[in-house]
């Protein structure tokens, strides 16, 4: 069992690293440039469903930080030509995305810190206002683009003699920094820390009546999860060299929303897979028919109605016996119910 | 000769896909009347969907550009898509020929060596508008316009040009439904004529309100061209009625090629043709001529681009040429909106003097292009 | 001054109680029966084109209203008999993943049916004029004949929810769905019944607006996160509620974007305040809904 | 006299119009077990949610081994050693046994964000041992909670609040829904907690529990208190009789 | 004839079987009562006979009809009352509401149940949720009452009572019976309701161990020893 699942890794982890060979041998740097793309995305879906499936917080305002992340890289190649802003701009790696990642971090505080004393659709709904502010804040604000938003001359710098201009040494350094992600998640949900969050997730009112202030671990997770989003947005926007406001748009958090249900929320692979599935679906769709909107729907509703864990709940199906459950996500009730 | 390839990106599906569509069936159709070759070139067009967000744009670019190997990229009707997308097309030295309005960068500082644009300037219909309120005497004009980076150049436009007082300005923003507040505005301002800078369905729902509260049997409207063409007319109804515009375009126009494509179009694709059909099957007939001119060695980047700065075709527009910033120079005509004897709504030209003629955009100056 | 700011306001209460006929719908079915759904745009886009069409082959908007309106209303209950109906006990995320794909496929049918360009409905004769109501000051009739119906529909709603049987077993069945069963109340037929009722009323928005605004593919999304806004400022499930929080978005709405550049332009330089204006009064109403939310979390008329 | 572990002192609460607490005086001694009785809607959980901190009164304080606690969260409350049970069971349903009393005690041991000290897991360790032994939940600690029967369920909800090593356990009707058969051991397992430093307040239905398992009795009836005395002085008392206890 | 009767009804949950092969009966007029340790299958059953578990094997008969499978409503309304484990009242009406949502006409009327349960008059335009917990369990016997079902199912109605009130609702019980009203009871009170039934069932893991009268049950306490261990 354990040495079959580290063969497992070292396959997948093998075909990570040979993909951009492989890409070429089949004809296309597109395809590392597609590859780098949804590891982004990987990382994103994942911090959201950092938030979703271990703690129960459904917020539709990921974009937000996801945005920050790559308004923060873009501002700052910015103000290296024309120094408006406080800060000196810089095109290095090692200010620039640590810089993304502590603001979109401060904005997840802020957020979060209003957006927390609501539950259940509340708590949907009002990240979502936060993400629309953001969004009409950049869309409007001329210095740093508007709405046709920031074109980065070059990719961050990060020295080593390693070029990120190079489609290839970038897809490895996101490689890195994702799988780095992910480590760290895996890190979190496993530690004590994990299991307080499970233990919010499902009832919250006992954990506060078992000592834990859980606003404020809800706020520290919540800050995890803006956090990296930040940083895989300001990966997106060196992907790009291009940072749009839409990236704040309803639809991109939307987006992240549908990746991690797809995959599945409880399952910790769940946002990496949701994200691989969604990429590809709107990839190849559009290649296949027409009418791929209409298979995309159809699609999204048959996965959700017939296997409703998500996709990374196919692999349970050939393991448990029939009639055997995997725990769904919160149910979030708009109703709270009254407690002893 | 090489085959040609080119990638077309547009909004082809969603909300805002009318534009896209239309030039995309305008750039088809002029193909076809090059007999599916433009300037004898073997010709594929491949199609991606920008869905109107340039992150999509700029992802479809790459797939065009680093998967399809396109030539030339083209079709894009957003200038924020535009604006995502050129930086990398120029970097990749593939040919951008732009089928909508260009934006201003893309005209003055930021102009490029491998970047065309056929059509229109943004701010050139504005402009042209403003002059013809100056003519036709409006003393206090009010200005409603998107609070975005095109419809802020729109109003600079109309600025630079009219004399009269401006009685107000309101800036909504994009997608905006209910326009009751700013025709209360307006009501209070009392102005001789509005000019509106809206697109889409922000133009239908501006100009019906407007209609619903009254305000049209006072006070005129005065618009640029593409804010009540064949694509919005028929959700506008008689609501559009007498509406003055301008426009480097017009359904009537008398020369033959425009005859051609007007009558064709409208065979083809069971509506009649709007400006972005114009400009799409302009777009093709400007790729056929520079193709032709590079005799074959179209996949020289210094060749094609001196055919295509020196063209030789006949414009729908009658007359066009492109200025040194690669920005086309070209006459703006003012038209009104009104019922042709089939019952349907058309524009027509109002003169066949351009308020503006021979006109550049205000960006040449800026503009630095060095040869490669 | 004082006229302009009296128009300024009929206008807020005009489109809150536009946005209120959205929101009903969205209230009863999101608040009611416990379930999020995306696809209430896609039953207002196809309402208005079923209404359009109508009118447009009869001649008769009202007829054109009474049948897509009825329309409508089957095909909501069709779509909750084949599919939506086994959504109930998922969780909310399931909720709309479904209606987004129906969202998707909706908005793919209809440009396929209709086509990209947008299409029209005349405003009927009888009420294309203005209307005077104070000295010389007139006003849109058809827009009073909209605050008339929102303000009736508010009214019916509240009555069938609080004072009727099928009122009590539509919340009996949301909280507790076996046990109304158990209790002898046909849950199945009455959320069904219900979502009819959600989706007449998607298709009465989407005639009575469809005069106003712009009827085109994707008509719905634009409007469905102001309704849900709506719906989550008055406490979710409450109609009293989503009046309150139309009322108010639309008064903040229309206020916002009257007096927030007049203020600006007091102190600050033209381009400035004109840009700044119109994002302030962009984010107004999310910024209503965070505070209405960081005071009372669980909306105004929260239990 | 015994040290005062808990003084409540003019303690209101009203919904609307109705007063749930009304200006109740209210102590428990040290090592005791003190039984809340009184009729359905006689305000018994109002008072223990405010006592836990859930529920913030209108009027009067609290204060808990000498300091006030009046105003301070759920949360500090349990750290002081002042815990409360639900009276619907309220353990975490999809985690196993092991984890729900691993929340509980790291709490206690404020070790959430030792992430690294390899002591404090092996601590945790024997600490949740200890408890799931005490509960006699010590050969189902990999069990989901969910698949517990419902009295070991009901274990589990006191083991939750054992965890913390509370000095003051707030058990609201611990014995409801058992069976007959299961309600002699869970007596003798409430009896058995009380000891060194833990006081209990119970609220129950149960009389025959009651009556075994208290040191002291108070009867609550309208949101007053109306009675307090040892078992035999509350079986005897005509008032109690009338209000409660029926005959 | 026999107002109710089961035959070798098997049920459960998912993967795991409860219930293998119930048999019994209830007639006309008769108080009934399922007794049985936690966990045994009592709550089960009576989910099975008002159908919101559907049994997967054997009959289940009410006044004639074959109600196997039915639609819970319908069984419902062919005049079964229940009340349920846990009380389970709608939190989001309003007492009143509870009660008259679903009452049906006959002998119990909304000033009946008030006189049984004062308290509720007075709470009446309180919510359910903000009830205390005996409170929701008054109200649950006051609303199965309201529909003046010809059998009522009773499912640990004393749970979480105070004594006083517990003697109320027995005293009301039986004058419920007087009136000729089929029950089937189930509570943990074993004293109480054998003054109170005509017959009682034993359930011990899905399978009915042991049936009697009252009499009969009083003269043998090794039964109680043996099936509810005190
Ligand atoms: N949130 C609330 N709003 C209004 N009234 C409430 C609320 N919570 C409780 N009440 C009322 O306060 C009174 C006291 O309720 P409480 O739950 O404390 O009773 P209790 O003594 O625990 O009763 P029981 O033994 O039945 O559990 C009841 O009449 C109840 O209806
Ligand atoms: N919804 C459910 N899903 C899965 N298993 C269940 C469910 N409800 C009950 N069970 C299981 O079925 C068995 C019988 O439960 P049931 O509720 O019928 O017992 P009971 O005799 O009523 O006991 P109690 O005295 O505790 O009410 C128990 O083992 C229980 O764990
Ligand atoms: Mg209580
Ligand atoms: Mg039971």
């Amino acid at each position: 069992m354990k040495s079959r699942s580290l063969v497992l890794w070292g396959i997948i982890l093998l075909l990570l690293l040979a993909l951009p060979a492989i890409a070429q041998a089949f004809g296309g740097n597109f395809y590392v440039g597609f590859a780098t793309r949804v590891l982004i995305l990987v990382l994103a879906a994942s911090s959201l469903r950092l938030l979703i499936g271990e703690l129960g917080l459904v917020s539709f305002g990921h974009a937000a930080f996801f945005g920050t992340g790559a308004f923060v890289v873009a501002i700052l190649s910015k103000e290296l030509t024309a120094p408006v802003g406080l800060l000196p701009g810089t095109d290095s790696a090692w200010i620039a995305w640590p810089m993304a990642v502590l603001v979109s971090a401060l904005l997840a505080v802020v957020i979060g810190m209003v957006s927390l004393r609501t539950k259940g659709p509340y708590f949907i709904m009002i990240t979502l206002a936060f993400a629309q502010m953001t969004f009409y804040l950049f869309e409007s604000l001329k210095m740093y683009g508007g709405d046709e938003g920031i074109n980065i001359a070059h990719r961050s710098r990060v020295g080593f003699g390693l070029d990120l201009g190079d489609n290839v040494t970038f897809y490895y350094v996101v490689l890195a920094v994702v799988a780095l992600g992910h480590l760290f998640f895996h890190f979190v949900v496993g530690s004590p820390l994990g299991r307080v969050m499970k233990g919010i997730k499902e009832n919250e009112i006992r954990m506060q009546a078992l000592g834990y202030r859980t606003y404020w671990y809800k706020l520290m997770v919540f800050a995890i999860a803006g956090a990296a989003a930040g940083l895989s947005g300001a990966l997106l926007a060196n992907q790009n060299s291009y940072a749009s406001p839409n990236l704040f748009s309803w639809l991109q958090s939307g987006h992240l929303l549908i990746m991690v249900i797809l995959g599945g929320a409880v399952s910790f692979w769940g946002g990496a897979v949701g994200a691989i599935a969604f990429c590809l679906l709107e990839e190849v769709l559009p290649h296949l028919t027409k009418y791929w909107q209409i298979a995309m729907g159809v699609f999204v509703i048959l996965v959700v109605m017939r296997v409703p864990e998500g996709l990374t709940g196919l692999r349970f199906r050939f393991r448990l016996p029939k009639g055997g459950s995997v725990t769904p996500v919160v149910k979030l009730t708009t109703s709270e119910v009254k407690n002893g | 000769a090489d085959p040609v390839k080119i990638g077309f990106i547009g909004s082809l599906t969603g909300p805002l896909s009318t534009l896209s569509t239309d030039m995309k069936d305008g750039f088809n159709l002029a193909l076809k009347h090059k007999g599916g070759k433009f300037g004898g070139a073997d010709t594929v067009i491949v199609y991606g969907d920008d869905q109107a967000n340039p992150d999509t744009g700029k992802q479809v670019y790459e797939r065009l550009a680093k998967s399809e190997n396109v030539d030339i990229i083209t079709g894009m009707a957003f200038t924020n898509v535009m604006l995502a997308v050129a930086p990398a097309a120029f970097k990749d030295k593939i040919f951008f020929v732009n089928s909508n309005a260009g934006p201003k960068e893309l005209a003055g500082a930021s102009c490029n060596y491998y970047y065309f644009n056929p059509t229109w300037h943004t701010s050139a219909l504005s402009e042209a508008a403003g002059r013809f309120a100056n003519q036709k005497g409006y003393k206090r004009m009010f200005v409603v316009a998107p609070n975005y980076q095109a419809g802020r150049e729109h109003v600079d436009g109309f600025d630079k040009e009219y004399t009269g007082e401006i009685a107000g300005r309101a800036y909504n923003k994009i997608g905006q439904l209910d326009f009751s507040v700013e025709i209360g505005q307006i009501r209070a301002a009392n102005p001789d004529a509005v000019f509106f800078a809206l697109w889409g369905p922000m133009a239908i729902n501006f100009v019906k309100q407007f209609n619903q509260a009254g305000l049209n049997k006072k006070i005129d409207l005065v618009t640029a061209g593409f804010a009540v063409d064949a694509d919005i007319l028929p959700a506008l109804g008689d609501a559009a009625v007498g509406i003055y515009n301008t426009s480097q375009w017009s359904p009537d126009f008398t020369n033959p090629v425009n005859k051609k494509f007007v009558e064709d179009f409208e065979k083809e694709y069971k509506r009649p043709a709007s400006i972005y059909a114009s400009q799409g099957y302009e777009v093709g007939l400007l790729l056929d001529a520079a193709i032709r001119d590079s005799k074959g060695k179209h996949k020289d980047n210094k060749v094609l681009h001196d055919a295509l700065m020196a063209a030789k075709y006949d414009s729908v527009r009658g007359y066009f040429k492109f200025a040194s910033n690669q920005n086309p120079t070209q006459h703006v005509y003012l038209r009104q909106v009104v019922k042709n004897d089939k019952g349907q709504l058309t524009n027509k030209t109002v003169s066949t003097t351009p308020v503006h003629a021979d006109k550049s955009d205000p960006y040449v100056g800026e503009c630095k292009i060095a040869a490669q | 001054m004082l006229l302009f700011l009296f128009e300024q306001l009929l206008n807020g209460v005009q489109f809150g109680l536009m946005l209120f006929l959205l929101s009903a719908g969205l209230t009863l079915v999101f608040g009611i029966m416990n379930m999020i759904n995306l696809a209430h745009g896609s039953l207002y886009m196809i309402g208005a084109y079923l209404i359009a069409t109508l009118t447009l082959t009869t001649g008769s908007f009202l007829f054109g209203l009474v049948a897509g309106v009825a329309l409508t209303a089957a095909i909501g209950i069709l779509l909750e008999m084949s599919l939506l109906r086994r959504l109930y006990d998922k969780d909310h995320l399931t909720q709309v993943l479904v209606t987004f794909g129906i969202i998707l496929i909706a908005n793919q049918a209809v440009q396929e049916i209709w086509g990209a360009q947008p299409i029209m409905i005349s405003t009927p004769d009888l009420l294309s004029s203005s209307v005077p109501l104070i000295g010389d000051f007139e006003y849109p009739g058809f827009r009073l004949f909209i605050i008339a119906v929102g303000l009736l529909i508010a009214g019916l709603l509240a009555l069938l929810i609080k004072k009727t049987r099928v009122g009590m077993w539509i919340r009996a069945g949301a909280s507790d769905r076996e046990m109304a069963c158990a209790m002898g109340a046909n849950i199945n037929l009455v959320f069904s019944l219900v979502f009819g009722l959600g989706a007449a009323l998607c298709a009465i928005a989407g005639g009575l607006l469809g005069p106003l605004l712009s009827i085109n593919v994707g008509m719905g999304e634009s409007i469905l996160i102001l309704a849900f806004v709506v719906v989550v400022i008055g406490g979710i499930g409450s109609v009293q509620g989503a009046l309150a929080g139309a009322l108010l978005v639309g008064m903040v709405d229309a206020l916002g974007r009257t007096m927030i550049p007049m203020v600006l332009r007091g102190f600050l330089e033209q381009g400035l305040a004109d840009s700044l204006a119109s994002t302030l009064s962009a984010v107004s109403i999310y910024l209503l809904m965070a505070l209405v939310l960081y005071w009372k979390p669980q909306g105004l008329f929260s239990r | 006299m015994a040290e005062q572990v808990l003084s409540v002192k003019g303690l209101v609460k009203r919904f609307g119009g109705l007063v749930a607490t009304d200006y109740v005086d209210f102590d428990i001694d040290d090592n005791q077990i003190h039984a809340l009785i009184g009729p359905n809607g006689a305000g018994k959980t109002t008072f223990v949610s405010q006592l836990a901190g859930g529920l913030h009164p209108d009027d009067g304080s609290i204060s808990f081994y000498g300091s006030d606690i009046t105003r301070l969260s759920m949360a500090d409350r349990a750290h002081m050693g002042l815990v409360r049970s639900y009276q619907i069971t309220s353990i975490f349903r999809n985690l196993t046994v092991y984890e729900n009393l691993a929340i509980s005690v790291q709490s206690r041991l404020k070790s959430t964000f030792n992430f690294f000290g390899k002591s404090a897991a092996d601590r945790l360790r024997e600490e949740v041992a200890a408890v799931a032994l005490r509960i006699e939940l010590a050969d189902e600690l990999d069990t989901l909670a969910c698949h517990l029967s419902y009295g070991q369920q009901r274990q589990l909800e006191i083991g939750l609040a054992l965890a913390l090593n509370p000095r003051l356990l707030l058990l609201d009707e611990p014995m409801a829904g058992l069976s007959p058969d299961q309600v002699p051991w869970f007596v003798d397992f409430i009896k058995s907690l009380k000891g060194k430093d833990l006081s209990i307040l119970l609220i129950e239905h149960d009389m025959d529990a009651v009556f075994k398992l208290s040191d002291r009795i108070s009867v609550l009836v309208s949101g007053k208190r109306i009675f307090s005395g040892t078992p035999d002085e509350v079986k005897n008392s005509a008032e109690v009789k009338r209000a409660y206890l029926g005959d | 004839m026999s107002l109710l009767k089961l035959t070798s009804v098997e049920a459960g949950y998912g993967a795991s079987q409860v219930l293998f092969g119930i048999d019994f009966q209830i007639n006309e007029g008769e108080v009934v009562t399922l007794l049985g340790r936690n966990g045994m299958g009592k709550s089960t059953t009576i989910k099975t006979i008002c159908g919101l578990l559907k049994p997967r094997r054997g009959s289940v008969r009410f006044n004639g009809a074959e109600v196997a499978g039915m639609a819970t409503e319908r069984i419902s309304r062919m005049g079964i009352g229940l009340v349920p484990e846990g009380r389970r009242i709608f939190p989001n009406l309003t007492v009143y509401e509870n009660l008259v949502a679903f009452a049906r006409p006959g002998k119990w009327t909304l000033e009946h149940a008030y006189k049984l349960f004062p308290v509720l008059e007075k709470r009446k335009d309180n919510m359910g949720f903000q009830l205390s917990g005996g409170e929701q369990q008054m109200l649950a016997i006051a609303r199965a009452l309201l529909t003046n079902a010809r059998l009522l199912l009773i499912d640990e109605a004393t749970e979480g009572l105070a004594p006083l009130i517990r003697q109320e609702i027995w005293r009301c019980l039986h004058e419920v019976k007087k009136e000729g009203q089929s029950i089937l009871v189930i509570d943990k009170y074993v004293q109480n309701l054998i003054d109170l039934a005509d017959r009682h069932y034993f359930i011990e893991n899905g399978r009915i161990g042991w049936t009697g009268s009252s009499e009969q049950l009083s003269e043998q306490p090794e039964i109680w020893e043996r099936y509810l261990g005190v």
